[in-house]
């Protein structure tokens, strides 16, 4: 298991987990989450390539209401 | 029949529709989408606004309430231009950030810049307005720049490449309405791009008053998510906005202390 | 499609229609016929204004230029409810003989009392106001009386049997808007009868700003008339009543010296 | 001849001229006058009847534009 | 030293002195006895106005505290010129009867004339002042009536003899301010007598507003007894009446939308 | 006895002085002594201002009229202490020449600051008034910063050690007198430093209004210079800016839109 | 004893006394009070001499403060 | 003869003039005029020894009426 920062809370994923993955545990539809990872913003077509590290940080972020 | 449509036929015949960036928009009214009391009030307030361009937030998705729908859910991106902002953002580097996972997210380049100098007033920080909206107009983005009602300021913001400069009228969600008309007429009348008021209109006489002075169109939320009634001030606020504008292009009476009489002053009988 | 009609789903869905003397009237917005440039500007403008009564003035044939039509030509009594209007009077017996004449003239027992009593300001003479009131409705007319914003005044005119009482925004082609918003909306509290205000609004956020106190309608003529250009300034006024009264029925939000964000505070990024 | 007032100016007419035929000389069509007649409104039917005297006072009216 | 005499050189220099009825005043400020929270803060209230005049009410004295002392234990009628008033009175024979009582109470045939028409804004009953007026006049007294903004009102009450009239700023205790200048403006152009305006002023700046209208002077009460610091107000008011007098004499600088440098434009180094 | 010290008691009395950078001042209106018509109109009306600082600016001498005399010719530096301006000065550079130049020529380190964005509103640029402040205040000078009616503009000039923010109330000039309230009394209260109004105020009404926000003083220039009798407007500003101190620290009563009457509704006659 | 009323309220005097009288059994002084007698304003000078009958209305009035 | 710009015109001066030579010959007092020499403000006590040389820029400022 590795530990890897979510939405600013510590997450325990097994080894190898790629993003993609992440997003199939948790239940989001990549179409509607904008993933940042370690401060870059990833494209659809990576998710499934991108292999999340250990201490890596992920940012999963969508529209909400507002002004 | 939507009631949304029904004031085009005025707006057609006797104006010309807004364009920012080369986009034509059909309403001069612009709107949130938050602080609704329900999703659903939410979608017929807009939708009686007759705005076609909404302004939408980014934030984290909620990982522990993963039923919980995104904006996206309740409005229909055929029919609404989307609008991400940077709202909450206090700098420069900030804002850049939201701007570009608000790219991500939608489908344009555009965005709503806020770049916030202080907690109590949510009055813009300029000097990093001004700064973030170099960067996003180098980076491809049509930059829709909140700001204060600073002529100066206003004008750096059209040198910077913004699509269109947004003073306020007073604090976000203030109700406070148009407290300078004097900058605002200013700024209008020194910038060439579109000047759109955001904030602190309270109810439809502050939005025709507004409109009044020349701008090109309104940015609101507050007046409309916090009304007893946000589906009929939506209504209002669309004809508010209507009227004053075609009252700025019809051209007022003149002012006078002496009144005038309306009816024939001859003919009177003995 | 008239731009007049436009609005009216809005209207229907959102408001119930004005009722003055148990007549049910379209348009909250009720215009003059005097001084404008042409008449067709003034058809065109009074369609644009969509308003269903309208006021007229009684005044002598004039005999040299009999070719000379009068106002009749110009009105579809059908489409429109004419309203006499007895200015130019300054005393009660004067105002009654033309309200008479104008019974005689036109299809209807209605008039639009006003008895001057000062050339300068056109102020109504109230004294002089309830005492024609009292003859005119013993003699069946349905009473529509200009009067100041003197609260009590009001009251007595209602207590005379008018059908509504008319206060003034401000002097009669004045165009300085809403003076003194406490009175008339003093006036609104205090009447059961519907209460028009009438003289003074010069641009559409006048009319805005005076229907969200709660009036039932506004009277204008000269904003119109002497607009640069009257038919787009009818359409802003015609909104602008109609923005004013769905504001005012939906409950604005609280004005707050200090702002509130529109965009959630929660949900924020590292 | 008698002298009559009309509108507020004198004029010559024909002794027994009759209302209606006052607005007929006038080439004034009955149903888009009223006619005050020593400060009585006459009903239309009354104009054929009605005899002007020497020194009435006819008034002659009609809508016009007004606020 | 009186803080009260630290402004006549001012006052003296530049003015001239407030006449009613053939009497001098020194103070353009007239101050009611109402609402104090003690004697003692309601007269070094009044001695830090620099009124010279005072008005009193006539009411019943209390059989039951016989101790209790009247105002004019309080006043030094060589001090202050008292003028009575009809307070709480409803009809004219109501006051006409008051301003008797008053008269013989005090030393001079002076009344401070109302008639209230209405319980909830305290308006006047303009048709019962006039009436009232005409009565106190032809027994001698010297009327100084409060009334509405109305013009024409004004006009009769001059008409009537009054020795001053006396429109209100706002509701009686409201402390709105001015809230309509041009009728205010329109009296005072229009009236020979002098012109005081009684009732509705709240704070310093709404006393020198009024008095650069043009007005003689100011009547006020609640502004002064219901202020945090009566003394200090009283001050203020003394202060803010005398610079909005002098401010009218001296006649202001026009508006101007466009900026103009205060310091010269030429001279400046390469 | 000059009117200006007319007022001292009352002054001394009730209110502190005011102090800037440690030293004290009797008045808290400080005026400018540009654009009078005569320099001796300007020494009177400097003299009934009251005030003991005055602004002078920092020109070429003319070498063809030598005989030309500087304004030190004109005002005792033993009774006016100067306040060298950098009016004019579009960039900081040149303002930081200006203020060392004022430096040499005046017998303080004081210096208002000025750096114009704009030739048409004489709008401050306040990127380079922050920039201008942190050098001249790194050179010891005591720095009076005109500004905006900006809060965090204002902020960062207290950051940068201004020993006064000076926001303004209108454009310099236009005598519009107070236009954001709001702005002018969030500054007050977020500033520890002293917070001057300088700019825009046209009339004593605009004075009496400003200082009743909380403000520690006002600058005005043009109001006095250009009034039909500048000697009469300054004792007009003179009081007013006091009327205005001293309603603020009385605490004006509280508005309300029912009447309250000022005599006692008991004891009335039957 | 008679009935009168003073100030509203029913009171009982002893036949015969004037309104001095009155005044000097409340304790008020006659500067300081001004006296209604059956809706005539007394003078000064008639204190003495005016009877008060059974069902006079006597109004005992002065200044208080007022606006 | 040398050339300066003294507040910005150009002016023929004798070669070896001082700032006070200068101020001497425009009739101004030194003690109400500031003076700049390209581009430095110079104090009282300079300017005797001051010579100001071909090309210098001299700017003579003093206080006058401003806001």
């Amino acid at each position: 298991m590795i530990t890897v920062t979510v939405n600013g809370e510590e997450r325990q994923l097994e080894a190898g987990v790629t993003v993609a993955g992440l997003l199939g545990a948790l239940g989001l539809h990549p179409r509607l989450v904008v993933v940042e990872h370690n401060r870059e913003i990833l494209d659809a077509g990576d998710l499934e390539d991108t292999e999340i590290q250990a201490g890596d940080n992920v940012e999963l972020v969508h529209f909400v209401g507002g002004g | 029949m939507s009631s949304q449509t029904t004031s085009e036929p005025a707006q057609s015949a006797q104006d010309i529709p807004l364009v920012i960036a080369g986009r034509e928009f059909r309403s001069r009214l612009i709107v949130g989408t938050g602080k609704y009391r329900t999703n659903d009030e939410m979608i017929r307030a807009i939708d009686a606004s007759g705005a076609d361009m909404v302004t939408v937030a980014v934030r984290r998705v909620d990982l522990d309430r993963t039923k919980e729908e995104g904006i996206l859910y309740h409005l229909d991106p055929e029919r609404y231009f989307l609008l991400p902002n940077t709202a909450g953002c206090y700098t420069a580097d900030e804002a850049i950030r939201y701007a570009r996972l608000g790219r991500a997210a939608g489908m344009n380049e555009w965005v709503k810049l806020e770049v916030i100098g202080d907690q109590r007033t949510l009055l813009p920080d300029v000097v990093a307005t001004v700064e973030a909206a170099k960067v996003l107009v180098a980076e491809g983005f049509k930059v829709l720049a909140y700001t204060s009602e600073d002529v100066i300021t206003a004008l750096r913001l059209e040198d910077a490449g913004c699509a269109a400069v947004m003073p306020l009228a007073s604090p976000i969600g203030s109700g406070l309405g148009l407290v300078n008309p004097y900058f605002i007429r200013e700024i209008k009348t020194r910038l060439e791009c579109p000047v759109i008021v955001d904030a602190g209109v309270g109810t439809a006489s502050d939005a025709c008053l507004t409109m009044e002075q020349g701008v090109d169109g309104i940015l609101m939320n507050t007046a409309l998510a916090e009304a007893r009634d946000p589906v009929r001030m939506a209504t209002a606020m669309r004809l508010g906005v209507q009227a004053g504008r075609l009252a700025y292009l019809a051209g007022r009476m003149p002012r006078r202390e002496v009144a005038v009489p309306s009816s024939p002053v001859a003919g009177m009988l003995d």
